[in-house]
This record gives structure tokens, C-alpha cells and sequence, in this order.
């Protein structure tokens, strides 16, 4: 399988992504916002950072991106797409997922780990888990208050799209472990045909024991899996 | 130096159209003493012109030019067979293993940040890490050390607000992670706060490259943002003291930081220099382009020659006064390989970003400067940068502080039986309590290589690809330092070794930060000079050289000065990571021991400043051999893993460490039962801040082999207690004294007492 | 072409949360102001550009609006006039 | 007593580095409106308040300013009457 990690001006985490898809075998390389052309890759993701500086809104400068017209071909052919963090924001600005990531209710960055509980174990990025397995995985944003309009919520939650949840310890989506104001605790959604993922937290830094979790791993081998079951038949 | 003033002589400029004359005033104005106005005369061979006298008024500033400090700092012990590269580069360079090395160093934004919090705190994280990237390493992380006035003020609030979120979005948006820091919050710093902030970067030996211009002819380039009219004479302004009238049109224009493309001046920097295309660069920062042409040409030996008209600027009509003296943000000078111009515009324009070329490197030892062909500015390049004239001074030690250190706290050691309502006012002083509120807002784990996030004794970044690991930590405590001099300087230095052996790592290498007061009164100099005599006998003793620093002197607000804060980053190897050790109790059921013993002086706690708001008193003596034999022993326990946790007891002494080790992060919470019977009174016992300490809790199978460890290291040990469930509480109890709290009592004190202050009270603005 | 000064405002869609101007909105409440009932928060956007005229610089303001200054889920924006630039020319 | 909405403009000083226009202005004119000189970003605040009259609200307004809202150090402001607002209460 072969990733593309798209790298923005002001993208931060796409070594560690590099690396993450690295860790569980598959093959990966960068490619640049200006460059065009991704056929040749199996996933497409877009890493978390500072594109543009977050200037104006998080991801929206980036979104006008030339690269950005082939991830929206790419995933319209229901090529598999995962942006983590500002990747999220950029997705949600391109239309590629609903509704917006806002600036969090405490109006502070917040970076810590949180816990997160999976809504859903049979989508293309989440079939190592479990259904409401509780994953401890880092966060750190400023923009991560993801809203939408009524209609658009009610979808989300009606049609299951909803992948990750931020819960405390007991598995509660409670409101003491919603760290920015997301509407029903929501960390992470998909677009309705399942191949777009988007989410806050970063699995790409828990790969490894040492420095604190390894629960991002089921990811990436989540992904791995989904697409050598259907290898050759994607986009 | 003297050669070069002989040698190379000023050729005659005539005076610049618009210009004002130089009177008396005028260099007055531009912190220039009518003695040192002299020596620029004799080092010219003529009057300067006015642009002359700003490149002058910069280079010979105290930020540039260490004119109070330079004689100190001689005295430091700087070599060690680990140092690749010591003092007077852009950060010091050590030998890490691997075949990789470590660029590190601290700098101070505090004037800055005492006009402006947010950039102020923000543009200093910018300029320590370029300091960083120019030497080829890649930055991989950031520390801070702050002092501000205490939080019970509005204004306060708005300065510790705004420098942490200056801190934190700065370095977020670059995406280094943040690994430690301190935070003191004291009445000595209102007015003026401190903004110290530290970056550490990573670079395999070959990569390293330095700031000289050489080449007779090559391509002076400048890189990254354009050149405002921001900050003009910062580097004037930051060695002298505020004044509260000091009014808005008097200050210099605040510098704004753009972490985008501080990024990406990040990104194309280091691929500029692995290209091969360029043979020098430098940061712009302090006194921007004068400064950095200079530097490199001094260095070098050669000479540059700059057209103003080629500068790329953001303000039409800049003179080149201006033009050579703003701190405009996010630039670099490099010096490009000729012919390969093309090259560096090529990787410049990926980037995203402009470069210009702006002037040559000349053989003839000049700072030349051309406005559309006509010089204005002939300056000998050395006497510049290295003729600054240095003053050694009389210090004096200020009787008011005598006073304060050798006054009677008899009646503060009556105190015994249950001192648990002081012991909760200790745990929930912003001092001593949970600085999450802090680095909550700073990404601590971007670039997937922070193994001990803040919170630690130490920070600690894996080194990718090896086994291996850097810590790093910023420590010192400004009222020991205050109350005496060079034990409290020893004590900084002490502390930081301290918190690196117990994550496991080994002391290498210290970089400093000196903000003192006003060096031209004698017991500030008095101050300055002791510090640095503690300083580097500690640094001796530990082995741990200096390798950098940066001295920020005229911390004063009304003629009032800080508390003498020499800070130490320091930092330290860890050969295998799987060694490294967290400071919080991992297991009921652990003993917990103390290493080290009390010396009894409650002088300049934290006890002191939160029961009776006093900064007084005898502060603890510290003895280097017995520190030295404590990190040994600390280290031959970890490397023989016999360790669970390992922490540092310093503010608020005993209890308040013994709390932190059952806090952690608050996550697994757990409880303590201990005792220790010493011959001191109960509130030294408990809350007494000694040096030389460490608790460590480890399988109680092991117990006797870290007593027979300590033994050997002629180190004081004894088993103190058991770590338990969090249901059992938390005790301690000393002879004539306890302590005793349910555990999530504990918790609330400490987790909350920040958070509780800044979202409860509105900051009051500038 | 003459350059003319554009402002545009961008406001956070009513209804929709607005936490900067609840903070605000509370700030001002507790420093005395008890009569203030509702703040909001949004961007103001000075755009100098070159057009034909008063109408096209309007016009193409709007458009950038749509495509890159607003996001239509969240945020409603206005496009005003501020007057034409002496000495134009980059 | 009658409730008006007030519109409040706070802009980065002239002379200040912005880095947020810079960053809108790179893009419009990669987007290929070139005819982009210049991009300032500030905020737009709207505050409903009760007050006399529209002086004294636009004077409230401008204490606001100088207390919480502009950084004097780094920002300039200025305050515009939206006008009285109907049916108020709250
Ligand atoms: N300004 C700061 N930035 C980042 N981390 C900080 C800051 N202040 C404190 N910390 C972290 O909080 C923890 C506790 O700080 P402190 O109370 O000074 O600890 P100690 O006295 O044990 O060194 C340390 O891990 C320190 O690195
Ligand atoms: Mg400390």
C-alpha cells in the first residue's frame, strides 16, 4: 500500500505521520500542496500543523491549494482520506466533511491527552478496534469545536457517522471530558460514504509505549487491513 | 582587537541629507557615555555620522556588547572534551553520542514582554529558536522560565496570560514541543517580568555549520520577512530601565512575530545549508542587520558591504538608520556561495519566502553601508563589534538585604502539632501547585519524541533512530539568590543537576540566563559578580561547562530591581531511554526513601512568602561534593534499575514533594504514610526548602540495595514511609509535628489553585 | 483602475455559539458595564485593490468573500465601501 | 434608558507587522486577483447595550475601547452607532 501525506506551508506533523505510516509497514511519501497528481497512491492523508499560519480560519487558506482538487477527485472516487487535526479543519473547509471546527470554548490551546471512545469498528480506519473501546490519545489545538447546523448534526448522529467520541475515564461523554466545546462530545466524523475520516487527536503520536500510548497504532493497521482486503479495487 | 584598531581606519563620510547633528544629547540618547562617545571617535579617526552613531549605540549596547558582564563572564569554566562548540556562537554545541549533537541555548525577552506580554513572550520563542536552526541543528524543544509579580493583581494576570499564550502560539504554530519550564510568581518581579525561553535542537555532527562571513566577494543575502520600521533600538531600549512614565511615543514600536513564516524561514534554513549553497547565516535579532553583518564579518576577519537600497522593506521611506536598526522578525543574513545566488532563491522560493542579495563580504575589515551608491556608514569592523569598552565595577553588598538575611525568624519556627491547614495554603500557592494551567496550552508531544512532558523533574526529547535521549530543565530560585548571592547561584545550578539525574539523566552542559537589576549600583554589581563566582564553581564541580548564555541587566521599575535571577538551563544524556524515570509514585505498596539531609534553614522559603509574606532569613548552605555524590548515586540507581520514581525536593520543601510524587498528573492518584524523626523544629522538618535532597520510591525488595548505593556514595538515606492507595490518605509526620489530608483534599489544592485565580478574576489590560 | 479601500466584515452566524464574545460580553459585565447584553465577535478585513470602478471593487470583494473570507457554515459577511486611494500604485 | 447596537473596529497599528493580511493577501493574489495591494485584518466586535442615548452609548463604547477591547500598544479602534435596537429587554 502506498500513503501520500500531504504537507502544507505550516504543516507540522507530517514527519510524525510519515512515520507512523512507516511503523506499520506501508509504504509512504510526501507530496507538496503545489505538486498534482495522486493516482498512484492507495490513501491520501493530510497531517496536522499550521497550515498558513491558521491566518483568517484553520485550513481555510490551504483548502484553495492546487493539490487540494485532486484529494477532492480522490476521495470522490472513494479513495480512503484521513486528516488529523488542522488535516480535519482543511477537510471540513473543503467540503469533504460537514460542518466547521471553531475556536474552543475555553478560548485557550489545549493540548493533553484525552480519552476517546470508538463509536464505530467497522469503518476502513477503525476495524482493529472495538466498538466502545477507550483509546488514550494526545490533543493539541486551538481550533477543534466542531459545529454544524441542526440538520447536518442530527445526520451525523442518524447515519453513525460519528467515529470518535471525547469521554472520561468511565467511557461517559460527559462535559468535563469535552476539551473544546464539540457538539456531543464529537472528536472525530466521516463523509457519508465512510472514506473521508477527520478527527481532532492525534493518533499518529501514540505509536510507541516510551512516549506514553501506542493506542494510534490500530489506526494505521486498521487502514492497512481495509485495503488489502480490497487491494487493486480502490480508486 | 587593538591590532585591528590600528590597522583599519574609517574613511571620511559625508553627513547624510535629513540627518540630525550629533550633540551631546543626541548620543545621551543613544546610551552612549561622553567616554565611550570618545573611544568611537578614536576608533573612527573622525566624528560618526548620525547613521554611524546607531550602528555605534547598538554594537556597544549592553545587549550586544556585554559591557558590564564581559569580565564575569571570563570566569566561567567553558571546556570540556563533550563541547563541539562553547561561548560566542549562536548556541553552544555539545557532543551527544551517535554521532549527533545537541545546539542549545537561553534568551531573555522581558522588556518586551513587560510593554507587550503576548509578543514579547512570542518574538522571544522566535528569536532562541533561530538561534537554533542557524547553527544547522533542527530545533526539537522548548523550555521557558518566568517570573512575574504576584497573581493577586489585575495587571498581573494580563502579563502571565498573555506571555504564556505568547509562548505557547508561537511555538505550537512552529511546531517544536514545549518540554519544561518554571513559573514564580513574587512581588520582587512586578513590574518587571521575566521571559527567559530555552530551545534545544539536533543535528548530526557534519551538519553543524557557523555564523562567519569570509570570502572576499561572496553574496551577502537577506532571507525571510521584510524589514520594518518594528522595533528600532531594541537592543538600546533593553539595557535600560523601564519607567511607569515612560509614555506609549517614547517606546519602540513592538515587534510582532509571524510563526508561519518563522516556519518556513526554519524549513528553507536548513535545507539552504545542507545544499552547500551558502558558507554563513545568521539570525537578524537583536539590532537586525548591524548586528548580524557585523558579527559575521567580525568573526571572519574580512569586511561587508551592504546597499540599503536593496533591502527588501515593507515601509516605503525607510532611512538606512532604520533600515540598519530595526528588529523586524523572522530574517536571516546568509552569506551565499558565489554563483550560487540562483540556488538560494530557488530553495527561498519553495519556501515560499524572499531573498535578496544586499551586499558582499569585503577583505578590506570594513562595515560598509551604501545608500543607491553613497556611502553612509565606514565603520572598522572589528573595533565594532569587539571594541565595545568593558567595565569591571566595585560591588558592594546592600545592607537592607544583610539585614533581611540575618533577621531573627524565631517566632516563625513556633509553629508544631497539625500543620495541615499551612501545608494546604503551601500546596495551593501558585508557586508550589500544578503549573498545568501553563502547558496544557502548549503542545508538549508535536514531532512524536517527548518522552517526559512538562510536569517532570525534567523534560526529555528521544533522539529518533538511536537509543538515546537529551533532558533538559530551567531552574532557579530568585530569593535565594536575592538573600545570598553565590550560594544561591550554586543552588540554581545544584537544582538543575538534581532534576536531571532523577529522570535518569546524566548533567552535561549548563547555558545561563543573568536578569539582574541595574549593574551600575554597586550591590547589584556586587549581586552579578557573586552569582557568576557560584556559577561556575558549581559548574566546575559538576563538570558541567557553559556553553552560552545571554545577560539581561536593568531589570528595574522605579529603581526597583528584581530579584538577581541567573537562570541555568541545563541539560543532560541519557544513553537508553527504557532508564528514564518519572518523578511520580507509581505503585501502593513502593518504599519511599529520602536521599540527602536537612540542613535546617527556612530563610527564603516558600513557607515564609505564603505565611507571613516574608522574603528573609538565612537561606540553606549548600555543600558541591555532597551534591555531586547525590547525583552519583542517583544515577548508579537507575542505571541498575532499581528505581520506581525519582524527585527533587525543592520548593515548599518535604511535604509539598512528597504531595507532588502522589498527585502525578492527577490521573492516579495515590496516598502516602511516612514519618521521619529529625532534630529540627516541625515547620523545618516539613516545609524547610534544604538542598541535596531527593525522594525515590522504589520495590521494596530493593529497598536494601539502595540503602548499600547510598552508603557507597557516603550519601544520608533512610526508608521514610510507603506509597498507598489514594483511599488511605496522605500523611506525614515529623517529631513535635503531621501533616494529614485526604488525598483528593491534596488534589483540589493543587490542581485547581491556578486555574481557580485566572478564570475567576478579569486581567486587567495594558 | 483607480485603488480603492474595501472593508469587509465577517460575523459569526446568529445563533451560533459565539464563546470569544460570551467572554467578552462577561468581562464587560463584571468590570461594571451591567447595562451590556450581547456581544459578538467577528473580523474586520481592509482590502486596498485596483477595479475599474466603485462597483467592480465591490463586486470583487464579494467574491472573495464567497470563495476564501467567509465560511458559509459558520460566518455571514458585509462588504462596505471605505473610498478611493490618492497616489495609488502598488 | 433604550438598547443600540454598537459596532466597534479594532485594527492592527499602521506600521505593525499583520501577519494575518499578509498571509489573506498572498493568497488572493495567488488566487489570481493580483490587483490585491494591501490586506489589514482586525476584529468587528458588535456589543448591544442600554444607554440614555446614542452619545452615551457610543461613549460607553469608546471607555470599553481603551479598557478591554483595543490594545493600545498594538491596536487603534474606532466605534460606529448601528442603531437603536427594537422590542430590547433582556
Ligand atoms: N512556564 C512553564 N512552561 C512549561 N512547563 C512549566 C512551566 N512552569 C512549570 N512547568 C513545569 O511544571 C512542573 C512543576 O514546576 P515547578 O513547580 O517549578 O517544579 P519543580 O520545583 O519540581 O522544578 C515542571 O515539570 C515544570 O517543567
Ligand atoms: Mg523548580
Amino acid at each position: 500500500m502506498k500513503v501520500a501525506v500531504v504537507t502544507f506551508p505550516g504543516s507540522n506533523c507530517d514527519y510524525d505521520l510519515y512515520k507512523a505510516v512507516q511503523q506499520v509497514g506501508a509504504e509512504v511519501e510526501f507530496v507538496w500542496h503545489r505538486e498534482r497528481g495522486l493516482q498512484r497512491f492507495e490513501a491520501v492523508m493530510l497531517p496536522g500543523g499550521f497550515s498558513y499560519g491558521d491566518y483568517l480560519r484553520a485550513g481555510a487558506i490551504a483548502r484553495m491549494s492546487p493539490v487540494m482538487e485532486d484529494v477532492v477527485a480522490f476521495a470522490a472516487a472513494g479513495g480512503p482520506v484521513l486528516g488529523i487535526c488542522n488535516g480535519f479543519q482543511i477537510l471540513c473547509e473543503a467540503g469533504l466533511l460537514p460542518g466547521a471546527l471553531m475556536r474552543n470554548d475555553v478560548l485557550r490551546f489545549r493540548s493533553h491527552d484525552v480519552l476517546l471512545r470508538v463509536e464505530r469498528d467497522d469503518t476502513l480506519f477503525t476495524g482493529d478496534y472495538e466498538k466502545g473501546q477507550i483509546l488514550r490519545i494526545p490533543i493539541a489545538h486551538g481550533e477543534g469545536n466542531f459545529e454544524a447546523d441542526e440538520e447536518t448534526l442530527r445526520a451525523l448522529e442518524g447515519d453513525g457517522r460519528v467515529v470518535f467520541r471525547y469521554v472520561d475515564a468511565n467511557g461517559e461523554a460527559t462535559e468535563a471530558s469535552n476539551p473544546n466545546g464539540s457538539w456531543h462530545n464529537i472528536a472525530g466524523i466521516t463523509n457519508e460514504a465512510g472514506n473521508v475520516l477527520g478527527m481532532m487527536p492525534h493518533p499518529e503520536r501514540a505509536m510507541e509505549a516510551l512516549l506514553g500510548s501506542t493506542d494510534g497504532v490500530g489506526l494505521f493497521t486498521s487502514l492497512v487491513a481495509s485495503l488489502s482486503t480490497t487491494a487493486g479495487g480502490s480508486a | 582587537m587593538s591590532q585591528a584598531d590600528a590597522t583599519v581606519t574609517a574613511s571620511p563620510v559625508p553627513p547624510r541629507d535629513g540627518d540630525p547633528a550629533i550633540t551631546p544629547e543626541v548620543v545621551a540618547d543613544h546610551g552612549l557615555s561622553p567616554e565611550e562617545y570618545e573611544r568611537v571617535r578614536t576608533v573612527m579617526g573622525r566624528d560618526p555620522t548620525f547613521t554611524e552613531l546607531g550602528v555605534f549605540s547598538a554594537m556597544w549596547s549592553e545587549h550586544c556588547g556585554y559591557k558590564n558582564s564581559k569580565r564575569l563572564l571570563r570566569l566561567l569554566p567553558t571546556k570540556a572534551p563533550w563541547v563541539i562548540q562553547g561561548p560566542g556562537e549562536n548556541a553552544g554545541v555539545i557532543d551527544v553520542g551517535d554521532g549527533y549533537a545537541l545546539a542549545f541555548k537561553i534568551e531573555s525577552h522581558n522588556h518586551p514582554s513587560a510593554v507587550e506580554p503576548y509578543q514579547g513572550a512570542a518574538t522571544g520563542v522566535g528569536g532562541i529558536l533561530r538561534d537554533i536552526f542557524t547553527m544547522g541543528a533542527r530545533p526539537v524543544a522548548v523550555l521557558d522560565s518566568l517570573r512575574f509579580g504576584d497573581l493577586d493583581s489585575g495587571r498581573v494576570r494580563y502579563l502571565f496570560s498573555g506571555v504564556v499564550s505568547g509562548v505557547g502560539d508561537y511555538g505550537n504554530c512552529v511546531g517544536i514541543p514545549n518540554i519544561g519550564g518554571e513559573v514564580v510568581f513574587d512581588r520582587g518581579y512586578e513590574g518587571n517580568p521575566i521571559v527567559n525561553a530555552m530551545c534545544l535542537g539536533l543535528m548530526k555532527h557534519e551538519d553543524l555549520i557557523t555564523a562567519v562571513a569570509s570570502g572576499d566577494g561572496a553574496p551577502l543575502m537577506a532571507v525571510g520577512a521584510r524589514t520594518g520600521r518594528d522595533g528600532i533600538h531594541g537592543a538600546t531600549f533593553a539595557s535600560e530601565e523601564l519607567s511607569e512614565d515612560a509614555d506609549e511615543s517614547s517606546r519602540p514600536q513592538v515587534q510582532v512575530g509571524d510563526p508561519f513564516t518563522e516556519k518556513l524561514l526554519l524549513e528553507a534554513s536548513l535545507e539552504l545549508i545542507a545544499s552547500g549553497a551558502i558558507s554563513g547565516i545568521q539570525d537578524m535579532g537583536a539590532a537586525g542587520i548591524t548586528s548580524s553583518a557585523s558579527e559575521m564579518a567580525g568573526r571572519g576577519g574580512s569586511g561587508v558591504e551592504i546597499e540599503m537600497s536593496a533591502v527588501p522593506v515593507r515601509e516605503a521611506g525607510m532611512t538606512p538608520y532604520e533600515i540598519l536598526l530595526s528588529e523586524s522578525q523572522e530574517r536571516m543574513l546568509v552569506v551565499a556561495e558565489p554563483g550560487q545566488e540562483d540556488e538560494v532563491r530557488r530553495i527561498l522560493e519553495k519556501w515560499e519566502l524572499e531573498a535578496a542579495v544586499i551586499g558582499r563580504v569585503t577583505d578590506d575589515g570594513k562595515f560598509r553601508v551604501l545608500e543607491n551608491g553613497r556611502v553612509v556608514a565606514d565603520i572598522p569592523a572589528l573595533p565594532l563589534t569587539e571594541g565595545c569598552p568593558t567595565y569591571e565595577r566595585e560591588g558592594v553588598e546592600s545592607e537592607e538585604i544583610r539585614a533581611l538575611r540575618e533577621a531573627d525568624l524565631g517566632e516563625h519556627l513556633i509553629p508544631e502539632g497539625d500543620l495541615t491547614r499551612s501545608f494546604l495554603l503551601l500546596l495551593g500557592s501558585p508557586n508550589v501547585a500544578s503549573k498545568q494551567w501553563i502547558y496544557h496550552q502548549y503542545d508538549t508531544t508535536v514531532r512524536s519524541s517527548t518522552a517526559v512532558r512538562p510536569g517532570g523533574d525534567a523534560g526529555v526529547i528521544r533522539i529518533r533512530g538511536t537509543n538515546r535521549a537529551v533532558a533538559a530543565t530551567t531552574d532557579c530560585n530568585g530569593r535565594l539568590v536575592y538573600l545570598e548571592p553565590k550560594t544561591g547561584a550554586m543552588a540554581a545550578v545544584a537544582e538543575a543537576a538534581r532534576n536531571l539525574v532523577c529522570v535518569g539523566a546524566v548533567p552535561t552542559a549548563i547555558t545561563n540566563n543573568l536578569n539582574f537589576g541595574n549593574p551600575l549600583k554597586a550591590h547589584i554589581y556586587h549581586q552579578l559578580r557573586e552569582a557568576v563566582l557560584g556559577m561556575r564553581d558549581a559548574c566546575e564541580a559538576f563538570e558541567t561547562p557553559v556553553t552560552g548564555g545571554n545577560v539581561s541587566l536593568f531589570n528595574e521599575t522605579d529603581g526597583r530591581a528584581i530579584y538577581p535571577t541567573p537562570v541555568i538551563g541545563m541539560v543532560g544524556i541519557i544513553e537508553d531511554v527504557s532508564r528514564i524515570t518519572s518523578n511520580s509514585f507509581r505503585e501502593a505498596g513502593d518504599d519511599i526513601l529520602l536521599l540527602g539531609a536537612n540542613t535546617g534553614e527556612l530563610g527564603g522559603s516558600e513557607y515564609l512568602y505564603v505565611t507571613a509574606g516574608l522574603v528573609a532569613g538565612q537561606p540553606p548552605s549548600i555543600d558541591l561534593e555532597g551534591e555531586r555524590a547525590l547525583q552519583q548515586a542517583v544515577l548508579q540507581m537507575n542505571h541498575e534499575r532499581l528505581l520506581a520514581s525519582a524527585h527533587d525536593c525543592s520548593q515548599g520543601g518535604l511535604a509539598s514533594t512528597l504531595a507532588e510524587c502522589a498527585l502525578g498528573n492527577g490521573e492516579a492518584l495515590l496516598g502516602v504514610r511516612a514519618e521521619i524523626d529529625e532534630e529540627l523544629r516541625p515547620v523545618v522538618s516539613l516545609f524547610g526548602e534544604s538542598h541535596g535532597r531527593v525522594v525515590i520510591s522504589c520495590d521494596p525488595n530493593n529497598t536494601a540495595e539502595v540503602l548499600r548505593i547510598a552508603r557507597l556514595h557516603e550519601v544520608p538515606a533512610r526508608r521514610i514511609g510507603s506509597v498507598t492507595p489514594a483511599s488511605e490518605g496522605f500523611s506525614l509526620t515529623v517529631r513535635g509535628g503531621v501533616v494529614s489530608a485526604p488525598v483528593d483534599r491534596l488534589a483540589r489544592a493543587f490542581f485547581d489553585a491556578i486555574p481557580s485565580i485566572m478564570d475567576a478574576s478579569p486581567t486587567t489590560g495594558p | 483602475m483607480s485603488q480603492y479601500r474595501i472593508e469587509v466584515r465577517v460575523k459569526p452566524r446568529p445563533g451560533l455559539l459565539d464563546p470569544q464574545g460570551k467572554a467578552i460580553h462577561h468581562s464587560l459585565n463584571s468590570l461594571g458595564w451591567e447595562g451590556v447584553h450581547d456581544v459578538r465577535v467577528g473580523k474586520a478585513i481592509y482590502i486596498d485593490l485596483d477595479a475599474a470602478d466603485e462597483a467592480a471593487a465591490l463586486e470583487a470583494a464579494g467574491v472573495m468573500c464567497r470563495k476564501l473570507l467567509a465560511n458559509p457554515v459558520t460566518e455571514d459577511f458585509e462588504v462596505t465601501m471605505v473610498g478611493a486611494l490618492e497616489g495609488a500604485g502598488s
